[in-house]
C-alpha cells in the first residue's frame, strides 16, 4: 500500500481512553489521511518512553504530562505535541466519614499512594503551603482496598477510572489534584525530535485523523463504545460507556473549543516545570519548556481538528 | 516332586498375583486422579467458609461463588485469553529449558566455562524486568517474542542450576565402564550423563511449568493487550476481583494442567527405577 | 533357564583376535615400579609400592591377594582409571590410555556396575553402542549368545534391580567379552555365583582364552581358580600392597575340573596358600 | 624384603605425593577464585563494546562507565536501599525454604497428602503478585511483613519439588537397611532421606538464592519507600538509567553473594562424595 | 592393619543375648508353604514356590543353592523387607514384622548397603543410633572392637567409596554384628574376602554363634563354609525357587578349620554337591 505506518506506543494497556484513536482506526479516519494507525500496548514494566526515543515507533503516549518533563530532564530527545486530556483527572478519594474535601483537611490523614505519586502529593502540599510533616503518606500498591479497610483514609486514581470507583460506593469523597491547584496534563503525545521535524507531515496526519475520532466518540457515545469493544473484546461496554462521558469531559474543554481537540497551553507546561525544579525532581538538570513540548504539530493542524468546548 | 502336578497347582496361583497387581495398578492410578481433585475442592470450602465467616469483602476475597459465576459467564472470553498466554508460556518453557539444557551440557563437559559464567548467569537471573523491557522490546518488537523471552529467562535458571548437577552426579562406577569401553564425550552424555539427569531434570521441568506461565503473565505486563497477564492488570486496575480471580484461575489451571502433562511424561520416560520406600 | 545346565553349547569364537602371532614371551601388559598412593584430606593410602611384574601376550595372569592389598587397583593402573604415582606401564606395547582408546580392553567390574535404565540384554549391548568399534566381527557371539553362555537366557527383558546379585554379575562378564577384547580384565568375576555356574563359567573362560589368544588377568580369592585358570598367579601383600611373588603354573594346558584333585595342582595350592599367608 | 630400608625409601615419597595434593589443590582453589571474576570482567567489556559500537543511546542501555560513575557516587543511597532488601529476600528465603522442606517432608511420608495438595500448591505458585498482594497487606499490613512474604512465596516451589524428589529417592538397599534397624520414620528422615536429598536441596538452594533477591524486590512493588525494587521504580519513572542499572546490579551482586555463600555452604557439608569424571 | 593377622584377640560376647533357654527344638524362624512372586509389567517371577522349613532356637542354617533360586529373597522374607505372596512366616513367635520392630535381627546384605556419607565407624555404629536400642548392654563389643575383629583397625575414618569391596563388605558384618541381635540373616557375607580373612572369619562367627546362642542364616555359594559353620544346610533349587533338601550336618559342636579335611566332612560335602547338581 505504502501508506506510512504510525505505530503509537501507549504507555498503559489499550482502554477507554484511546476510544478516539479507535473510532478513528475503524472509522477509516486515518485511511483518509493517508497513515496505517497500529497500536503498542504498554503496561505495569514498560512506559514505552525508551522505545519510541530509540526510534523504534514514531508516536507515543503517556499517562501523565511528568513522564515527558522526566525525560527530557533526562536528555532523552522527545517532545510533547498534543494532550489527550486537558486537566489531568487524577483525584484524591476519601470517605464521607472522615472526608478530605480540600487541601487542608489532609493535616492529620493517612494518604496511601503510589510510590510514583507521591511527588503529585508532596507538589500539592507545596503548592497549599501544608507541611508535609503532617500528612502521613503510606505508599501502596494500585489499590483501594486499604481504604476500605481503614488502613488509610485517602487513596488515589483516575475520576476517568469509573469501574474503579464504583467499589468505594456512594459515600466517596473526590479531591481533584488540579483543583488542588497543580496543573498537570493526562495522557500527553509525543515524539522525538527528529521526527517531529522529519516527520511532521506523519503526525499532522496522525493528529487530525485522532481528533476526527474523538468528535466521533463525542457524538456518537454509543456507537464509539461498541467499536472500542470490538477492537478490544476484553473491555465491557456498559463501564466503557459509563466512563466516556467522563473521558469526555476532560478531552474536551473551553480551550478545545477555541483550539481544536489536543491544544495544549506552554504556560501550564512552564508552571509544571517550574513546580518540578521546585521540588527538586530534575536530579540531572532542569529541562527547557521547548526541551519538553513543541506547539509546531498543533499549529499546523489548528484547522483540521475538531473545536469542540 | 512330579512337575506335571505342580505346574497345574501353580498356573491359578500365577494369574491370582498377576490380578492382584493390576488390581492395586488400578487402584492407584484411581486415586491418582481422585485425590487431587479433592484437595482443590477442598481448598474451594475452605476458601468458601473463609469468606463467609470472616465476611470479607468482596475487594478483598471474593467468594468463590461470584468467582465461578464470573467464570462461567465470562467462560469464553477467559479462554481466548489463555490461548496467547498458553502459547508464551509453551514456547518459553521450550525456549528456556532447551537452551538451559545445552549450557548445562557446556558446563559439564568445559568446567572452565562453568567457572567463569555461573555467577553471571546468577546475576543476569536476578535483573527484573523492567530492567530488561525496553532492550526487550527494542529487539523483540511488541508481539509474542519478548514475551516467549521473558518466559524463557524464568524458566532457564532453575533447569540450569539442576541439570548442571544431574549431568555431573553420575556413578563414577558407571564414569569408568565408558572410559573402558572409550566412549566419546558424546556417548557418555547421551547414554550416561543425560539418563542419570532425567530425576533433576523432571523436577526441572515441573518447577519450569510453573514458572513459565509466570512469566508469560509478568511478559505481558510490558505491553499486550489480550492474555491472562492483560486481562490481570485490567481487572486488577478496574478492581473486578472476580474478574481478577477468575483470570488468575485460569491460568493456574493451565500451568497445573502443564505440570501434570510433566508428571505423566516423566512415568512414561522414567520406567526403570525401583519402587522405594515403604 | 536360571543357572549352569542348559546353556553348554560352545560359543562361536570367530570374533575374537586371533591368538598372538608375535613371537611368544612379548608382553602384553607390564608394569616397573608401579607406586599408587590415594591422597585425602585425612591421610594417605598407599595402594601399591613398587610393583612390577608383566603378562606375555595371550598369558593368563591370576592375582591373588589379601582384602585390600591393592588388586582392583592394580587393574585400574592398566586399564588406565587410575594414574600411577610412579613408575612405567606398558599395555600392548602402548600406554594404557592408548590402549584403552583403542578399545582392547574387556573389564568385570567388581560390582557389576550396571546402567540401571537399561535391561539386562541392552547392558551387554552397551559396548556396540559406544566408543570406536559399533559393529561385532563376523561370527563373534551376539550378546543373546553371550548371555546363554552365562545362564541368562529368558532374562534379556529383566532391568538390573529385578536380578539377583549373582545374575547382575554374570550380565557384567557378558558385557565385558563382547566384541573379543585382545585384554581381559576381571575382578573377583564369579565372586558371586555357585559353585556349580562357577565351574562352568572357569572351564568357558579357559577355552575362550585358548582359541582366542586374549590376555586375561583375574583377581580371585579362590586359590583353586587362581590355579585353575591362570598360567602365572600373582601374589600380593597388603599394606602397603607390594608382590609377594609371580608364581609360574606348572600345570598341562588343557585342563578339566578334574585338575583340581591331581597332585601337582595341590601341592602349588599348598605353596600359594603359604605365600599367601607369609605375605601380611 | 628389608622393611627399615624400605621405610627409608618411602616416607619422602609419600610427603611428595601429599605436596602434590596440596599444590594441585591451592590451585584450584585460586582458579575458582579468579575464574568468575574473569567472567564478569569479560561481560562488562562485552556490554562496553556493544554500547560504543552500537552508539546505543542511554536510556535504552547505559554504558559501563556511566554505571560505574553512579555506582560510586551512589554508592551510599544503594548501599541503604540494599539493607531492607537483603533482610526480606533472606528472612524470604529462610521461611520460604523451611517451609518447603517442612511441606515436603509431610508429604513424603503422607503420600496421600502429596497427591492431594501437590496441584494445589502448583496453582498457588501461579497466582501472580498482584492477585494476591491485597490480602497480603491486609494480612500483614504495609511494613517488611508482606516483601517476606512474597520472597518466601517465590522460594517456596523449586525446593518443595527438589526436596521431595531428594526425600523420596532413597536407595533401596538404604531403606532395607533402616527397616532391619527398625528405625522409625524421623530416623530415616535424619539418618536416610535427609542426607541423601542433600544435592537436590542444595541445588533448590542455589535457585532459592537468586529468586528471594526478585521475590523481596517484586514485593516493594506493592508499596515500599526504601529498598531495591523501590529504587528500580523511581529511577524508571525519572528515567535514571544509569541509577536503574546501577540498582539492578546491586541486587543482583547481592544475590551472587547469597549463591556463593550457599555454594561454599554446600562444600563445607557435603564432604563425602567421590569426585566423579574424568 | 587390613586384614587377617592382628586382630585374633577373642571379642567380648556378653552382649549377646543368653543362649536360647526354651526348650531346644523351638523354632527360631519357621516357613509354611512360603511362595513369592515378583509380578512386574513384563512378567512374573516366581522367586520361591511352596517353601518350608524351620531353624530352631540357638540354631545354625546354611542356604546354598544356584544364583537366582531366592536366597537373598528368602531372607528378606525372614527380615519382613519382603511379603510373601502366600505361606506362613514365624519369627522369634511373632510375625516377621515384629520380630523386626523388635531389632531381633542383624542383616548382612549382598552389597554392602553402606550410608556413603558416613565414615566406616560411623556406619558400624548406625544401629546406636536408630531404632528401639540405642546402648550397647554392658560389655557387649563396642563398633571399635567389632572394627578390629573384622581387620579393619585403622581405617574407622575412611569413607566407604575409599575403600576396597572387601573392605566395604567386612563394614557392613561389624555392623550387623554390633548389639547381638538374636537372629543374624547373612547374606554372602564373607563373598568377597581372601580365604585368610574368610577362614578367621568363619571361626570367629561360629565362636560367637556358640557363646552367644544367636540363631544364624547364613547363605553362601561354598558348600565348605555351609558345611562349615552350619548346623543344617538348606538346599535350594531355581526356577521356581524351591527347597530340593534340608540336610542336617552330623558334625561336632566344636569345629576347628581342619574339620574341612575329615571323612564325615568330606561326605557330607560329596552329599550337597550331587543335592546341588540334581536341583536344576
Ligand atoms: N579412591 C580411593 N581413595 C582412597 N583410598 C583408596 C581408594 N581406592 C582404593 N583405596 C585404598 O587402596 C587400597 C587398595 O584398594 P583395592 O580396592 O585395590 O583393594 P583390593 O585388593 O581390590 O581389595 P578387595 O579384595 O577387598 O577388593 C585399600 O586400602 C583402599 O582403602
Ligand atoms: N524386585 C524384584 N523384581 C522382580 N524380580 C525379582 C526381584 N527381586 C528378585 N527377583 C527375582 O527373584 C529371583 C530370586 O532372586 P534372589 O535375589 O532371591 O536370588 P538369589 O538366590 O539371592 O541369587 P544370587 O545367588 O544370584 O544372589 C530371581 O530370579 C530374580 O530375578
Ligand atoms: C490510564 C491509566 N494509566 C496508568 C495507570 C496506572 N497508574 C495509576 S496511578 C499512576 C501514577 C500516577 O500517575 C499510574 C501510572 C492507571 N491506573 N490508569
Ligand atoms: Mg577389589
Ligand atoms: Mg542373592
Amino acid at each position: 500500500q505504502g501508506k506510512p505506518v504510525v505505530n503509537l506506543q501507549l504507555g498503559w494497556i489499550l482502554g477507554g481512553n484511546q476510544i478516539g484513536e479507535v473510532c478513528a482506526k475503524q472509522m477509516g479516519f486515518y485511511d483518509q489521511e493517508g497513515v496505517d494507525l497500529k497500536f503498542q500496548s504498554g503496561g505495569p514494566n514498560i512506559d514505552g518512553v525508551a522505545v519510541v526515543a530509540a526510534g523504534r515507533f514514531e508516536v507515543g503516549q503517556v499517562s501523565s504530562s511528568p513522564s515527558l518533563m522526566l525525560a527530557a530532564s533526562q536528555d532523552i530527545p522527545i517532545q510533547c505535541f498534543a494532550v489527550g486530556a486537558q486537566q489531568h483527572p487524577y483525584t484524591f478519594f476519601s470517605l464521607k466519614k472522615n472526608p478530605v474535601r480540600e487541601p487542608k483537611d489532609l493535616v492529620g490523614k493517612k494518604v496511601g499512594i503510589q510510590a510514583t505519586g507521591v511527588i503529585l502529593l508532596r507538589a500539592l502540599l507545596a503548592k497549599n503551603k501544608i507541611p508535609e510533616k503532617d500528612v502521613t503518606i503510606v505508599t501502596i500498591g494500585a489499590d483501594m482496598a486499604p481504604l476500605l479497610t481503614g488502613q488509610v483514609d485517602v487513596v488515589t486514581g483516575w475520576l476517568t477510572n469509573t469501574t474503579a470507583l464504583k467499589v468505594l460506593g456512594p459515600d466517596r469523597v473526590d479531591l481533584r489534584l488540579w483543583d488542588a491547584g497543580v496543573h498537570l496534563y493526562a495522557l500527553p503525545y509525543y515524539a522525538t525530535t527528529t521526527t517531529i521535524k522529519t516527520k511532521a507531515d506523519v503526525l499532522q496526519k496522525f493528529l487530525r485523523a485522532s481528533g476526527k475520532g474523538w468528535a466521533y466518540a463525542h457524538a456518537n457515545r454509543d456507537e464509539a463504545v461498541k467499536l472500542l469493544v470490538k477492537e478490544f473484546p476484553n473491555l465491557v461496554a456498559a463501564d466503557e460507556r459509563e466512563a466516556l462521558d467522563v473521558m469526555l469531559q476532560y478531552a474536551f474543554s473551553a480551550k478545545t473549543g477555541a483550539e481544536g481537540w489536543g491544544t495544549m497551553d506552554p504556560a501550564v507546561w512552564a508552571d509544571q516545570i517550574g513546580l518540578y525544579a521546585e521540588l527538586g525532581q530534575f536530579s540531572k538538570r532542569t529541562p527547557k519548556l521547548e526541551e519538553v513540548m513543541t506547539m509546531d504539530i498543533l499549529k499546523a493542524t489548528a484547522d483540521g481538528r475538531p473545536k469542540i468546548g | 516332586m512330579s512337575t506335571i502336578a505342580e505346574t497345574a497347582d501353580l498356573l491359578p496361583d500365577v494369574s491370582a498375583a498377576e490380578a492382584e497387581f493390576a488390581r492395586r495398578k488400578s487402584r492407584e492410578t484411581w486415586r491418582r486422579r481422585l485425590l487431587p481433585a479433592a484437595g482443590i475442592l477442598g481448598a474451594l470450602a475452605l476458601w468458601g467458609a473463609a469468606v463467609w465467616i470472616f465476611k470479607v469483602p468482596p475487594f478483598v476475597a471474593p467468594s468463590p461463588v461470584a468467582v465461578f459465576a464470573t467464570l462461567t459467564a465470562k467462560f469464553g472470553l477467559l479462554m481466548e485469553n489463555l490461548l496467547p498466554t498458553a502459547i508464551e508460556a509453551i514456547c518459553g518453557f521450550l525456549l528456556g529449558n532447551v537452551t538451559a539444557i545445552v549450557i548445562a551440557t557446556t558446563f559439564v563437559h568445559k568446567k572452565v566455562l562453568e567457572e567463569a559464567f555461573f555467577p553471571l548467569v546468577v546475576i543476569i537471573n536476578t535483573i527484573p524486568v523492567v530492567a530488561k523491557a525496553p532492550i526487550l522490546v527494542l529487539l523483540l518488537g511488541n508481539g509474542m517474542e519478548p514475551k516467549i523471552a521473558i518466559a524463557a529467562l524464568i524458566c532457564f535458571f532453575p533447569t540450569l542450576v539442576n541439570m548442571v548437577r544431574g549431568l555431573e552426579s553420575v556413578n563414577p562406577q558407571a564414569m569408568e565402564l565408558m572410559r573402558v569401553l572409550s566412549a566419546s564425550k558424546t556417548e557418555v552424555f547421551l547414554k550416561l550423563r543425560l539418563y542419570n539427569s532425567l530425576p533433576y531434570l523432571f523436577s526441572a521441568l515441573k518447577i519450569s511449568a510453573s514458572t513459565s506461565v509466570i512469566g508469560a503473565i509478568v511478559g505481558e505486563w510490558i505491553g499486550s493487550t489480550t492474555g491472562i497477564g492483560a486481562l490481570i492488570i485490567q481487572a486488577t486496575y478496574a478492581f473486578d476481583s472476580a474478574l481478577l480471580y477468575a483470570t488468575v484461575i485460569v491460568g493456574s489451571c493451565f500451568s497445573m494442567l502443564f505440570f501434570l502433562t510433566i508428571t505423566l511424561a516423566e512415568r512414561l520416560v522414567v520406567r526403570w527405577q525401583a519402587p522405594t520406600g515403604h | 533357564m536360571t543357572a549352569p545346565s542348559t546353556a553348554t553349547s560352545a560359543l562361536p569364537v570367530a570374533g575374537f583376535p586371533p591368538a598372538a602371532v608375535t613371537a611368544a614371551g612379548e608382553p602384553a601388559v607390564s608394569c616397573r615400579n608401579v607406586t599408587v598412593r590415594f591422597v585425602t584430606d585425612r591421610r594417605t593410602v598407599t595402594a601399591l609400592e613398587n610393583v612390577s611384574f608383566s603378562v606375555e601376550k595371550g598369558g593368563f595372569l591370576s592375582l591373588l591377594g589379601p582384602s585390600g592389598c591393592g588388586k582392583s587397583t592394580l587393574l585400574r593402573v592398566v586399564a588406565d582409571l587410575v594414574s600411577p604415582t610412579h613408575g612405567q606401564v606398558n599395555v600392548l606395547g602402548m600406554t594404557p590410555q592408548d590402549a584403552r582408546l583403542k578399545r582392547s580392553l574387556g573389564f568385570v567390574f567388581q560390582d557389576a556396575a550396571l546402567l540401571p535404565w537399561r535391561t539386562a540384554l541392552q547392558n551387554v549391548e552397551l559396548p556396540l553402542e559406544v566408543g570406536g568399534a559399533k559393529k561385532l566381527p563376523s561370527g563373534a557371539p551376539t550378546p543373546r549368545e553371550l548371555m546363554k553362555l552365562v545362564g541368562l537366557e529368558g532374562w534379556e527383558g529383566s532391568f538390573p534391580h529385578e536380578l539377583s546379585g549373582g545374575m547382575r554379575q554374570r550380565v557384567s562378564i557378558a558385557r565385558a567379552l563382547l566384541g573379543g577384547p585382545r585384554i581381559l580384565l576381571m575382578d573377583e568375576p564369579f565372586g558371586a555365583l555357585d559353585e556349580i555356574t562357577r565351574d562352568r563359567l572357569n572351564e568357558e573362560l579357559r577355552r575362550i582364552w585358548q582359541e582366542t589368544g586374549t590376555t586375561i588377568m583375574f583377581v580371585t580369592h579362590s586359590v583353586y581358580e587362581a590355579l585353575f585358570l591362570g598360567e602365572q598367579v600373582l601374589v600380593l601383600a597388603a599394606n602397603p600392597g607390594r608382590v609377594t611373588e609371580l608364581v609360574d603354573v606348572d600345570l598341562p594346558r588343557d585342563r578339566t575340573l578334574k585338575i583340581r584333585e591331581t597332585a601337582p595342582f595341590v601341592s602349588i595350592a599348598a605353596e600359594l596358600r603359604e605365600l599367601l599367608g607369609r605375605g601380611v
